[in-house]
């Protein structure tokens, strides 16, 4: 039976089913998991366990944020302790997009392109409050910006700051490396 | 010693073809985006397309009191936040005629002139990156830290500082913040001799740096360059020096200036003020007085009387001026931000013209640009 | 002297297996579990090297040390998308990460790791070497052509001036070397043998540098250039070109140029052991562990400079190989032939 | 240089003032008609001075005019003298001073950005700051105003607003 870890809200399979019974899924009532999947499931651990500690951003910096995401790759943060070190210019390479400062409106699309250019398994983080909702420059009728990076990207972790300082985008990387551990993320 | 402009043969062989860079780039400092022509590796034609962080500062400013925007300042030019956030308190206070009590007046130097360092650092680094050295930027976002912890311990942000007060600043600062301050100055002089040896005298850098991106003085003077980017150029033009403001008349210190306009000398100028900023600071520290910190009276509320203003500040870019017309509300009619870096980066298509490729990284990074500044 | 010269021969595998279909497969196993091993750790060293340089601490979170970093990294890139762009050159696109991986393996096994032992013994061994490294721009040119990209094509055009350029001064300073070798070794055995010029400097107890001096320094920057490690990184150069030739590459075709690259490193510095630094030769330790010591500093000394100088633009690299180096190999090559037809 | 600035400021413009600049921040505010604008430009640059900027205020709801606002300043020792020129947006054009001062350039294409005023003879007037596309002047009075939130220029915002 599959195991339900209930503490910090992820459900596991077990790891190894000698019996090759079906397991029933711990999400739904009555619905049966396919043994073969089971076993696939080591393999996708396996292989979460490989993303989350590789977790290569985007050189991407929009606005304030990114200065404080230069931070975090140096010296005194050092991102590269966690295997999220290696910025990559090119969105071919890279696995996350970390949104750091105001969207503008010209800009969306220059994003909503890049995410698509980027190959999957990948995320977004949302950092400061320029992407979560506006932040400081939201005002109504604000003609300028995108408020929220949601609107244009499926982001995973928010980070809130203005900007966020490199710790808090630290803590957001661990807290996404956990979500990828435990194989969340939004398809495509 | 004056370095002749390098000359490149212009080609005129082969097709034109149109090279997209940015808004993602690595190395177009945020979102810049400039539109090619190139004919080989050689740019036959540069256009700057800006305003991919367009924040509507200007249009806040106009919906809400002056008090209100006074968090927005620091973000139209997060690298050098304090100055735009003092500067516009002090564009505010020269139009209300309040006083600044003198212990504010140091202390605003001394965060001012913090803040100016740490941006001239940042360029260090970056500009570095841009030409391949990744090292040197470490190195110098390192000693950044340090300023932005001492700034942090008063102001409470590291980058989007909101210090000032119409009449003075926020908190006070105490012995504590002036030693740290002291033992940094006295710390970055033996690290900018280290810079000096690994990255001032590596021969690739030099290479890359001297005769590159030219800018002359006709060329300042008609794109109105400000800055240590028309310091370079051999214009002695300061806004502290030319028109005083915010007690910078009070103190001893230089203007760097170089002879040639090109991406070395900009570098020179700004490590030249770097030590003259160092200077200000300990001057500063020296003479600063006891008392308060915001003037005794104020006025209840912050409105802008009816008529225009200009006031203009140094900022680490160059020349930063905030053009306000009043109604009688405390809300302005109208505020103009006159950003040094727009001006800047205006002259990039005329200086780009017939360099390599290659070159554009580093000039464009030479002139030490910021884009949320350009497009406010 | 020239007697034992002649009669110097090291086991291949083929003949210690005695079957050559047996040999060949256990070859090619070894060669590439060592050196899927080597890009491993020579990633982390990089990472560790860069941030031991920067004052960071690089990766510690992945296995002690950080000693498994890359393991994760190989992992993740394993199982990205592979992303094909539309309107690339398919078949171009497709082969360039395989034409840029098969010649590097296929020179691996070449290098005599010692006195005794050597995967294949080729009297060819310098020239097969130079004629695998030669492929490498063909790759890089196809994934640039093939990309529909033009930072890509910019990156490829660049990469295949500057690898032909540097080629140059690379070859004819190990032909200087060759001559050495052919006049001190005797008539009969190849000067292009790698098993031999390593032999021959462990028996005359005397390293090529001491000989060759200018030489190994041309070599040794032509190897950088051919390698396309800073300051010579141009053809991928971050901060203009994006990433180069390999822009539009996701996955495990861009972890195939990772790997090449860094088994390109591997090669040029145990080249350069066998050429200059005496291969396998050195006291106490035995000799694998001498030649692969000499080889990791070398690459340590690459890293060291990559993280150190900036990057230098494409025509002063050009004037610089062209004015500097290749003049320069070519008096030494002179000097060398006529100092050996003197003596 | 054949007549000196202050006399030909005198010349062309319609209406001189002078101002305190301790308190306001600039010397002299002068009113001129768009027909002379390029000559006292051509003044300003010959004297040695910088176009230090070029702004607009919406005063439509008083006088039915944009009033372009031009700063020139002297760098050896300070003297910044403002230019005023009213203009109709809808029917006339401002000439441009970007053959003068080349940084004028992007300026005007600013304020043609934001206020919708044209620049005649202008070499690339077009959106400079907002997306190509946009179909509004965002700095003019009757757009986008935060107080009148759902009485704003663009209908398309007003589902954004909470």
């Amino acid at each position: 039976m599959g195991k339900v870890d209930r503490k910090d809200g992820v459900v596991r399979l077990p790891l190894v089913n000698p019996a090759n019974t079906p397991v029933r899924d711990p999400l739904g009532d009555e619905a049966m998991v396919d043994p073969a999947v089971v076993r696939l499931a080591v393999l996708d651990d396996l292989l979460n366990l490989g993303r989350a500690n590789s977790l290569w951003p985007l050189t991407f910096g929009l606005a304030c944020c990114a200065i404080e995401m230069m931070a975090a790759g140096a010296s005194k943060y050092d991102m590269d302790r966690f295997g999220a070190g290696v910025f990559r210019p090119s969105a071919r390479q890279a696995d996350v997009m970390i949104l750091a400062g105001t969207i503008s409106k010209k800009m969306s699309p220059v994003i909503r392109q890049l995410w698509d250019q980027m190959p999957s398994p990948k995320w977004a983080i949302a950092m400061g409050g320029c992407t979560i909702d506006g932040g400081p420059f939201k005002y109504p009728n604000q003609y300028a910006i995108e408020e929220g990076a949601d609107k244009i990207v499926p982001v995973d972790i928010y980070i809130p700051g203005c900007p966020p300082r490199p710790e808090a985008l630290i803590a957001g990387i661990l807290q996404l490396k956990e979500k990828v551990k435990a194989g969340r993320r939004f398809e495509g | 010693m004056t370095n002749p402009p390098r000359e490149l043969s212009p080609s005129t062989e082969g097709e034109l073809y149109t090279l997209n860079m940015g808004p993602q780039h690595p190395s177009m400092h945020g979102v810049l985006r400039l539109v090619l022509q190139l004919r080989g590796e050689q740019i036959v034609n540069a256009k700057p397309v800006i305003g991919y962080s367009h924040r509507a500062h200007e249009k806040m400013a106009e919906n809400r009191s002056a008090l209100q925007f006074l968090p927005n300042s620091s973000r139209i030019d997060y690298l050098s936040g304090m100055i735009y956030n003092l500067g516009y308190c002090q564009a505010v206070e020269k139009i209300l005629q309040i006083e600044v009590p003198d212990r504010a007046v140091h202390i605003r130097i001394i965060a001012a002139e913090l803040n100016r360092i740490s941006s001239h650092l940042l360029w260090f680094g970056t500009f570095l990156l841009d030409l391949g050295g990744i090292t040197p930027f470490l190195y110098s976002f390192d000693d950044r830290e340090q300023i932005l912890d001492i700034l942090d311990s008063v102001t409470g942000s590291r980058l989007t500082y909101c210090y000032g007060r119409f009449g003075g600043v926020t908190r006070d600062v105490d012995d504590e913040f002036l030693e740290r301050s002291t033992a940094f100055i006295k710390l970055l002089r033996t690290r900018l001799l280290m810079y000096k040896r690994l990255v001032t005298d590596n021969v690739i850098l030099r290479e890359r740096c001297i005769g590159v991106g030219v800018i002359s003085k006709d060329t300042a003077f008609r794109f109105d360059v400000t800055g240590p980017s028309l310091r370079a150029s051999g214009v002695a033009y300061d806004v502290r020096k030319a028109e005083p403001y915010g007690g910078y008349d009070r103190f001893d210190f230089e203007v760097p200036t170089e002879e040639d306009g090109d991406t070395m000398s900009r570098f020179h100028v700004r490590i030249r003020e770097i030590e003259q900023s160092c200077r200000l600071i300990e001057q500063a520290i020296a003479s600063m007085p006891e008392g308060d910190i915001l003037p005794k009276k104020m006025p209840k509320r912050f409105q802008i009387p009816k008529g225009e203003f200009y006031f203009a500040c140094e900022s680490a870019r160059g020349h930063f001026g905030i053009y306000m017309v009043g109604d009688g509300s405390d809300i302005p009619f109208k505020m103009k931000l006159r950003t040094p870096s727009f001006s800047n980066l205006s002259a990039m298509p005329e200086t780009l013209r017939g360099t390599m490729l290659a070159d554009t990284i580093a000039i464009v990074g030479g002139i030490d640009i910021v884009m949320p500044e350009i497009d406010r | 002297m020239s007697q034992s010269i002649t009669d110097y021969a090291p086991q291949t595998i083929t003949e210690l297996v005695g079957n050559p279909w047996l040999a060949m497969p256990m070859a090619a196993g070894i060669i590439m579990g060592a050196l899927t091993v080597n890009v491993l750790m020579l990633v982390w060293a990089e990472r560790k090297v860069s941030a031991w340089i920067q004052r960071r601490m690089g990766p510690t979170e992945v296995g002690p040390y950080g000693l498994l970093q890359t393991l994760a990294d190989m992992l993740k890139l394993i199982s990205k998308q592979l992303i094909t762009p539309a309107n690339i050159d398919k078949p171009l696109y497709h082969l360039a990460p395989l034409m840029a991986f098969a010649p590097v393996v296929g020179a691996v096994a070449l290098f005599p790791v010692s006195r005794d032992y050597v995967l294949l013994d080729n009297d060819l061994g310098l020239l097969f070497v130079f004629a695998l490294g030669g492929m490498a721009v063909i790759a890089i040119f196809m994934a640039g052509w093939g990309s529909n990209n033009k930072y890509a094509l910019l990156g490829a055009v660049r990469s295949v001036a500057q690898n032909i350029s540097y080629e140059i001064p690379l070859i004819l300073s190990a032909l200087s070397v060759v001559l050495v070798v052919n006049a001190m070794g005797g008539s009969t055995a190849s000067g292009l043998n790698l098993s031999h010029i390593a032999w021959v400097q462990s028996h005359e107890h005397v390293w090529f540098i001491l000989l060759q001096p200018l030489a190994a320094i041309i070599y040794f920057i032509s190897a950088l250039a051919e390698t396309n490690r800073a300051p010579f990184d141009i053809p991928e150069a971050e901060s203009e070109l994006v990433a180069g030739f390999h822009t539009e590459y996701s996955g495990m075709r861009f972890s195939l140029f990772f790997f090449s690259e860094y088994t390109n490193m591997l090669i040029v510095s145990m080249l350069a052991v066998v050429l200059f630094l005496g291969g396998w030769d050195g006291p106490l330790l035995p000799g694998p562990a001498w030649f692969f010591l000499k080889s990791y500093a070398l690459i340590f000394v690459m890293m060291w400079v990559r993280w150190t100088f900036p990057r230098l633009r494409f025509d002063q690299l050009m004037t610089f190989c062209w004015t500097v180096l290749i003049p320069l190999s070519i008096l030494n090559l002179l000097a060398t032939a006529l100092a050996i037809s003197v003596l | 240089m054949s007549v000196d600035l202050p006399t030909r400021i005198d010349e062309l413009s319609t209406a001189s003032e002078e101002c305190a600049y301790e308190k306001v921040g600039f010397h002299q505010r002068h009113t001129i008609d768009a027909s002379v604008l390029i000559d006292l430009a051509r003044a300003f640059f010959e004297a040695g001075y910088v176009l230090e900027m070029i702004t607009c205020q919406d005063l439509r709801a008083e006088t039915q005019k944009m009033l372009l606002v031009y700063s020139f300043n002297r760098l050896e020792s300070v003297d910044r003298q403002l230019l005023h020129l009213a203009i109709d947006p809808d029917t006339e054009q401002a000439p441009t001073l970007s053959m003068i001062y080349s940084g004028a350039n992007w300026f005007e294409r600013e304020v043609y950005d934001m206020y919708g005023v044209r620049f005649s003879d202008h070499p690339e007037l077009e959106r400079i700051l907002l997306p190509e596309d946009a179909d509004f002047f965002a700095l003019r009075k009757d757009f986008g105003r935060m107080d009148e939130a759902s009485a704003g220029g663009d209908e398309a915002e007003e589902g954004d607003d909470d």
